[in-house]
């Protein structure tokens, strides 16, 4: 179905009786070329690039749950590419190239929002990093400006420059980063996918996979076996798990990472605000809620929810950065499950059983990477072949040295 | 060459107040030693201890008092503190005669002990302290170590309404706001 | 309007402004039932379509009255008036409008409704591209929101606090009360919370008999009886919010929120409270019924209209009717009659009962099919084609145990078809919170008085603990069904199902449509329970329609669960005194006294405060004063605080093999009184920190770390000593705060602390050559530690001293330093000195740097095992092409360079493929006259000499550097050795 | 969370720091055959379990003892706790 405010208002003007669902809901078919196992964000991306980008189509997104259940539906929306490794930079560059033709591709209003991304500094030797960071956005052809403080009392002019404990002595700014509206982006690649072939098949769990002589053929599902040439996993947060059925320990420790909203309120915050000296980062959704997050809690869980002292530490940053919230009230807080890798990138390479590829280990970084996750993977699946700007996110690299570790915090996932 | 005199300054230079009834009054010792039982030597330095200090050496988070007036605290299972309040003879001879079993390390400046006293004091310390305070768990003669207003805090509690905060001393003043403003609060 | 004779009036009398108008109430009220008595009948507006909206609810629940309270920095938006408590000079005020919230132009939205609907959002909007951020998004976003925020720091103090207890008991109605008389009694410590400022809960709101007199009476004696004992503890205006692990809960006091001067006691306390058992208590919450137009002002719970009746004697209006789907509406009918109030008639959608009351106008199995009034209730039309002219509408669509808790930990919910109920179902672990009462899904009272009974008894059975007696108390009786008419079939697009976040029977239908039928979906799509609220008043509204449209029932359609907190909670109330200065800690170097008296410029380093630079008189720009420290320092002799190094002090029979194994390079044959440079790895063969380590006895050793690392590394030497090497003899205490430690560097350092010594001549080049250390004593028998190390390149000691010597060492060492012009230095001063001698620090040792970076690879020993040391040789780590430290120097010297610019070959363009380093330090040398950098480039130690470019695109700047040794001056070293 | 400390009673886990699993006692030995191997596996790859999981935790804000602590990480309910050195002697 294709979507346009003149549609929507003939259909106003109808009772809105015309509307189709987005996606259909199929019975599994017995055979695909290929089985994308997790219908995430990443997964349904990595669908829809597939039949766009490399013309195959027939192909089945099997997930556990309800589509769009794991992080895609409950992270902090952000996008950005201000990274700083060579690994990393042109990846997420790439990722919010392709976040900036969404809607208009998908045909759907994910509300991909360039508000601009600002991290604050603190002090010089932050303030040399961000540098670095910005020369590499530069370097890679994102944008990137450093602020000074003049010029974040005009843009932010709430910040606590005055009486905080660690004083603001300027950002690195990335006017092209933003939020977009989560949810919406996978529907919209759900319906994309769908209306080029793809079933997506919803409460079906991957139980086990097919696999003769190390080559794997399809999978075992809770609505039945379901062969295909070529099987890829895209299941961040439960990597472990799925993995797991067939042996295979991997680089990753599955943690909580809490998120939190207010109440409504009328605008108040321009983007995305980041704080350097505690973990604290904030925007403001289009309903009016301040949506805010700070680190994982730190130890190993499956559970979707957290504990006081990380809500605690959050609010704590978000006083001391911005003491005019402290009057707006938490409204929600939920929790999800990240892929915490060992050097806190991600993973899109193949496995060491034939026709079975891996995607994960997003850390808490998944949602910005969405588009360019699912379009690497597809050109992996498709090709055999790692993309290009992927190139590195290989298994191997820990084997061989070559680490992406972009916070320098070495093989301890929870501080990544 | 002219003999220099290095005065001692205390970290909270003598602070003393009355705050909602509750005296705060900065807790000055001469001394505060560490001993580390060395491995697998437990045994000896029990008795060392009772030589050296006249007392048997306590469990963990519990806590003796010499006739001298001499404090001490196990806080770990191989790690005690010696608190000397004004005892002269401590450093010439209770030191040299703990040094035989133990490790010792030095740490008089390294702590600033504040105590509070009164009968607000539960009131005041539920405001920044994550311990069950009552008696039934934490006992007179008891000594914990917490957290407190994300400083680190021997707790030590003399009487019922009485205790005494150990912090490190280069956060002391921090800490002692932290105390101002509970007992403010209550 | 209010009832004259309700004993409300008895109490003081109190004014408040509501939209700039002057009210009056009581004591005693909430702003709610003063607005109500006061017949103002709309407060607010709604989210999306602007409809004029009054007060619905009683309680925490409320959707509709979000009010901004309060002024200036004080103002607070989207204050629930139903839960705000009554004072004396409130100022009120309604939110969300264009124009006033009676004549509202953004209402113009509510004739779009078709056009508006669910999702529309995601439909339109999208070309031309740029339109979304510079156009479509601003309209959006400014019509959207509810309250406004200040835009000024949140001037009021909050606090923190932590309470321990055996029973935590949520509530104190009826099963509250009598769970906590009977706990007492087992002599546990027992906390009651109660979200109210008075304590009875629904008894305040009703009109029982207990033990033949008025309810009231009741609780009056339970509460004297619980506040008699010393095992108990009463909170009330607190509120448990959450609950998490192992019986932790949070609860938010509001302490001085009902009080009009601003106290300088903090307005709320946000309790942890740590507890074995919880009992929840917590009631149950009204839900509504959607028909067509059921959100005008003068539509209100039913139970809440006999709240307001009863408990405030404040009557919405005087010609009421209710419709009901269960037993419970028939009482509120009753109550109102009993007071004098016209029922209409009650309207239950149930065929084939009994009417409850045979006093009373009713019309069965009959359904709403209209309303009239657009500001305020005129009429209802009954399906039946009756019209009835009424001025208030009480509704019921029966009650919800309020399980809100329960679903913290992700307890699914249990669907109980008896009472049309959701029940708490537990997690399938031991989440210790256990419902009594109408939480538990027994609403009458006769039962809830026996089952409250039973349950706390066996769990006292349970727990064995001493047993007491049954409490015996008669009662009114009250009786209960409910059925699950919920939804109107006749106009969906006007029949709300949650009031506040706009979501009609039409949205649930077009999520339908769209295939958004998982009840996760379903929220997301339409924002259905997304609102302030949670949907605590709608969510069974919203799945009874879903059930219906799939043609299944609510327990097949499922639920999604509640998320903490239970009621919205002030961001400020989390962060407590953790802000503005006290946001952290604040930790005081030893010298910090002498160096504000020196003017001292400050800078933060973690959690300390160091001496940034010393500014003399006449010096206006920052490095003036760090060109002179430099150069004096370098000239005669400086003397910094280096005290926030961390010190450990490492003991025991092992402590050598033990240094061995967590350092790359060997420390075992280290002789005494001797002092060497060590390079520690993560595990995974990454630089993790350096620092020098002192052999002050056979098994005695003090290791420096850096600041900034100082716990971690103490944290990994401990795992290294109980979980790696348990059998090693070695103890560590850290010592930082132990020893105030200052660098004395320059030339004449060693004439200066020759005056300071007890020997002078144990400090002697022969005595005491670079790189010895040793304990001895200064200014007459104070012990001291002396280490001949050298940061800055020059002849340098660093000196220990206990800390409490520490500021007169510092005062000290500077006056005996007068006649050699001695000067105190800064962290600047610091810095530059270690770049100019090509020291690394932590923009070098950053986390992801290697000892094959930092040119230290010859420091990992293959002799000995130590950590990091296998992983350290892979290939990664050691190929030809890796970036090592190099010193770079600007062609044209008068050039400055930049900290982070990025290192590219001459000629080539800046992008990530020709990227080949990056400057890490940068520093005016005054020393050289001009500045200077390390970095890291690729194949550094093989390119000396050759000429690249340093590339900041931040600033559009290229810089041409020469790549030089990282060693910029004395690189022999002869100076720090002289 | 509460840690139940085997010496010290229940305390809160802000008092402690988190380092993960538990096979991080188990370094290999330096000179065993594949040892590079080993320490790639010792250092990078989890069992990562939905349940049962032994994991480490450090008493930072106590008595600086390493503790072994068995958990659950969907229901985060601890079953036991042990001192990490105590294990090692086992």
């Amino acid at each position: 179905m294709k979507y346009s405010g003149f549609k929507v208002l003939w259909e106003g003007l109808k009772g809105n009786t015309g509307w189709k669902p987005l996606w259909r809901k199929p019975d599994p078919k017995k055979n695909y070329d290929i089985i994308i196992v997790g219908g995430g964000g990443h997964g349904l991306a990595t669908a829809y690039y597939l039949a766009e980008k490399f013309k195959i189509t027939n192909i089945a997104v099997v997930e556990k749950g309800w589509l769009g259940s794991g992080n895609i539906g409950r992270n902090t929306t952000i996008i950005r590419s201000n990274y700083l490794l060579p690994q990393n930079q042109p990846f997420y560059e790439f990722s919010l190239k392709l976040w900036e033709n969404l809607e208009q591709e998908l045909n759907y209003n994910s509300m991909v929002s360039q508000r601009g991304v600002l991290n604050i500094f603190h002090s010089d030797s932050q303030r040399d990093a961000f540098v670095r960071r910005g020369n590499a956005m530069l370097m890679s052809g994102a944008d990137a400006s450093l602020l000074g403080v003049d010029a974040l009392k005009k843009l932010v002019p709430f910040l606590d420059f005055q009486n905080s404990r660690f004083p603001i002595k300027g950002g690195l700014w990335q006017p092209r980063g933003g939020t977009v509206r989560h949810d919406a982006v996978a529907w919209g690649y759900a319906k994309e996918a769908d209306s080029r072939g793809v079933d997506i098949i919803e409460n079906c769990e991957t139980t086990n996979f097919l696999i003769k002589n190390g080559r794997c053929y399809g999978v075992e599902t809770t609505k039945g076996v379901i062969k295909s040439k070529k099987v890829g996993v895209c299941v961040a947060g439960s990597s472990s798990q799925v993995m797991g059925k067939i042996g295979i320990n991997l680089p990753i420790e599955s943690h909580v990472l809490q998120a939190f909203v207010s109440e409504g309120l009328k605008p108040v915050i321009p983007g995305v605000i980041t704080f350097g000296a505690g973990h604290f980062y904030v925007s403001q959704s289009n309903k009016g809620g301040l949506v805010f997050g700070g680190d994982i809690d730190g130890y190993n869980s499956y559970a979707q929810r957290g504990n006081l002292p990380v809500i605690e530490d959050v609010c704590e940053g978000g006083v001391a950065l911005m003491p005019m919230i402290g009057r707006a009230r938490l409204l929600r807080t939920w929790g999800g499950i990240m892929d915490m890798s060992m050097d806190g990138s991600p993973i899109i390479d193949k496995t060491k059983i034939r026709n079975l590829y891996f995607n994960g280990g997003w850390c808490y970084g998944g949602f910005k990477a969405t588009p360019a996750s699912g379009f690497c993977y597809a050109h992996l699946l498709a090709t055999d072949k790692p993309h290009n700007d992927a190139k590195d996110f290989l298994f191997n690299r820990f084997e061989r040295g070559r680490l992406i570790d972009e916070k320098g915090q070495g093989n301890q996932p929870n501080l990544h | 060459m002219a003999k220099l005199d290095l005065k001692i300054k205390k970290p909270l230079d003598g602070y003393s107040k009355v705050i909602n009834q509750i005296k705060i009054a900065e807790y000055q010792f001469d001394n505060l030693i560490s001993l580390a039982i060395p491995l697998k030597t437990e045994r000896k330095c029990k008795l060392n201890f009772k030589k050296s200090l006249g007392e048997p050496m306590p469990n963990i988070e519990k806590s003796i008092i010499n006739k001298s007036g001499i404090l001490g605290f196990r806080i770990g299972l191989d790690l005690l503190l010696v608190c000397n309040p004004s005892h002269s003879s401590f450093v010439k001879k209770t030191v040299p005669s703990l040094k035989q079993a133990f490790y010792i390390t030095d740490q008089t400046g390294g702590w600033c002990g504040v105590r509070v006293d009164g009968d607000r004091v539960i009131e005041m310390l539920e405001r920044i302290c994550p311990l069950n305070l009552s008696q039934k768990i934490f006992a007179i003669g008891d000594v914990k170590r917490t957290i407190m207003d994300h400083l680190n805090v021997i707790i030590f509690r003399e009487t019922e309404k009485k205790f005494v905060l150990f912090s490190p001393s280069s956060s002391s003043g921090s800490f002692l706001k932290s105390i101002e403003i509970s007992s403010r609060n209550i | 309007m209010r009832n004259s004779s309700h004993p409300i009036t008895n109490k003081q009398k109190l004014s408040f402004t509501f939209n700039g108008k002057k009210y009056f109430g009581y004591k005693g009220d909430t702003l709610a039932s003063a607005l109500i008595a006061n017949n103002v009948k709309i407060v607010g507006r709604s989210f999306k379509y602007h409809r004029p909206r009054g007060i619905f609810s009683a309680g925490s629940e409320e959707p509709n009255a979000l009010i901004e309270l309060g002024d200036g920095p004080y103002k607070e938006p989207n204050t629930r008036a139903t839960n705000i408590e009554l004072f004396d000079g409130l100022e009120g005020s309604s939110q969300n409008f264009l124009g006033s919230v009676n004549f509202d132009f953004m209402a113009i939205n509510d004739l779009l409704k078709n056009f508006i609907g669910a999702g529309f959002y995601y439909k339109t909007f999208m070309w031309p591209r740029r339109f979304w951020e510079k156009l479509y998004e601003p309209i959006i976003r400014r019509a959207a929101g509810l309250g406004k925020l200040s835009l000024q720091a949140d001037p009021s103090q909050y606090d923190k606090g932590y309470l321990h207890c055996d029973f935590l008991i949520i509530g104190s109605g009826i099963s509250g009360l009598m769970s906590a008389l009977l706990l007492a009694e087992t002599g546990g410590e027992v906390l009651i919370v109660e979200e109210d400022f008075v304590l009875g809960g629904r008894l305040n709101s009703e009109r029982l008999v207990i033990n033949g007199n008025q309810s009231s009476n009741w609780i009056r004696q339970a509460v004297k009886k619980l506040k008699s004992l010393k095992n108990v503890r009463i909170l009330n205006r607190t509120t448990v919010f959450a609950a998490f692990d192992h019986g932790i809960f949070a609860a938010i006091e509001k302490k001085t929120d009902h009080i009009l001067e601003k106290s300088s006691k903090p307005r709320q306390i946000n309790w942890k409270i740590y507890t074995k058992l919880c009992i929840l208590a917590s009631g149950a919450i009204e839900r509504s019924i959607a028909f067509p137009q059921n959100d005008r002002p003068g539509i209100m719970l039913a139970g809440s209209v006999r709240t307001y009746a009863n408990r405030f004697g404040a009557y919405y209006g005087q010609k009421i009717a209710i419709y009901t789907n269960n037993d419970d509406g028939w009482r509120t009918a009753d109550d109102l009659k009993n007071m004098g109030l016209e029922i209409k008639a009650v309207i239950d959608t149930r065929k084939g009962i009994e009417a409850l009351s045979s006093s009373i106008p009713y019309y069965l199995g009959q359904t709403i099919t209209k309303t009239y009034g657009r500001k305020g209730i005129k009429a209802i039309k009954l399906s039946s084609g009756s019209k009835l002219n009424v001025d208030c509408l009480a509704v019921s669509g029966g009650w919800s145990s309020n399980i809100h808790l329960t679903c913290h930990k992700r307890g699914k919910p249990v669907w109980d078809n008896n009472f049309k109920n959701f029940l708490s179902g537990g997690n399938g672990q031991k989440d210790k919170i256990i419902p009594v009462g109408a939480a538990r899904g027994i609403f009458e009272i006769q039962n809830i008085i026996s089952d409250t009974n039973r349950v706390i008894l066996s769990l006292i059975k349970k727990l064995s603990l001493s047993m007491p007696n049954r409490i015996t108390l008669t009662s009114s009786r009250e009786q209960y069904s409910c059925s699950l008419d919920l939804v109107s079939s006749s106009d969906p697009s006007n029949s709300f199902i949650d009031l506040q976040n706009d979501v009609t029977q039409k949205d649930i239908e077009l999520s339908f449509k769209e295939g958004f039928k998982s009840v996760e979906h379903l929220k997301r799509y339409s924002t259905l329970g997304m609102a302030t609220d949670q949907g605590k008043t709608s969510n069974i509204l919203g799945l009874a329609s879903m059930a219906k449209l799939k043609g299944t029932n609510i327990s097949e359609v499922g639920t999604t669960i509640f998320r903490p907190p239970y009621v919205p909670v002030a961001i400020s109330a989390f962060a407590g005194r953790s802000r503005g200065k006290d946001f952290r800690p604040t930790r005081l170097t030893p010298s910090h006294n002498v160096a504000s008296k020196r003017n001292a410029v400050f800078v933060e380093t973690g959690n300390w405060l160091r001496a940034q630079w010393f500014p003399e008189k006449g010096e206006k720009f920052w490095r003036q004063s760090v060109d002179r420290e430099v150069i004096q320092t370098r000239n005669s002799v400086g003397i910094c605080d280096v005290t926030t190094l961390g010190k450990i002090d490492i003991q025991g029979e092992d402590c050598s093999e033990f240094l061995n194994f967590v350092y790359t390079n060997a420390f075992a044959k280290l002789p005494i009184n001797r002092v060497r440079y060590g390079l520690m790895l993560r595990e995974d063969g990454v630089a993790y920190d350096d620092g020098t380590t002192a052999r002050l006895g056979e098994n005695h050793f003090i290791m420096t770390t850096t600041t900034a690392n100082a716990p971690l590394v103490l944290r990994n030497l401990e795992f290294v000593r109980q979980c790696l090497l348990p059998n090693l003899d070695v103890h560590l205490i850290s010592t930082t705060d132990s020893w105030a430690q200052y660098s004395v560097a320059g030339p004449n350092s060693r004439r200066l602390l020759q005056k300071i010594v007890d020997k002078p001549k144990d400090i002697t080049n022969e005595n005491f050559p670079f790189m010895a250390c040793r304990e001895l004593t200064i200014c007459g028998g104070i012990m001291a530690r002396l280490f001949r190390i050298s940061f800055s390149g020059e002849l340098a000691y660093e000196i220990a001293v206990p800390t409490q010597y520490g500021n007169a060492l510092f005062d000290a060492l500077l006056s005996e330093g007068q006649e050699f012009n001695a000067v105190p230095y800064g962290t600047e001063a610091l810095g530059v000195m270690r770049i100019e001698k090509g020291h690394v620090a932590g923009n070098e040792i950053n986390g992801q740097t290697t000892a094959q970076n930092l040119g230290l690879s010859r420091m990992i020993s293959k002799k000995a095992d130590s950590i990091g040391n296998i992983l350290s040789e892979r290939e990664g780590f050691n190929r030809s092409d890796i970036a090592t430290l190099s010193g770079f120097k600007p062609v044209q010297r008068n050039q400055k360079l930049e900290a982070g610019s990025h290192l590219i070959s001459a000629g080539k363009k800046p992008t990530m493929e020709n990227d080949e380093g990056w400057l890490s330090s940068v520093a005016f040398s005054p020393t050289l006259g001009h500045y200077i950098a390390l970095g890291f480039i690729k194949r550094g130690e093989k390119r000396i000499g050759e000429k690249v470019c340093a590339v900041n695109l931040l600033q559009n700047k290229t810089t041409e550097v020469e790549i030089v040794s990282p060693h910029f001056i004395d690189p022999e070293g002869d100076k720090q050795r002289g | 969370m509460l840690i139940d400390h085997p010496l010290l009673g229940p305390r809160d886990a802000s008092e402690f720091i988190y380092m993960g699993d538990a096979k991080l006692l188990n370094r290999p030995n330096w000179k065993s055959q594949n040892s590079k191997t080993k320490f790639l596996d010792y250092g990078y790859l989890r069992k990562n379990p939905a349940g049962v999981h032994k994991e480490l935790w450090y008493h930072e804000q106590g008595d600086r003892s390493w503790l072994l602590v068995t958990r659950n990480t969907v229901t985060h309910e601890i079953l036991k706790v042990e001192l990490a050195r105590d294990t090692k002697g086992k």
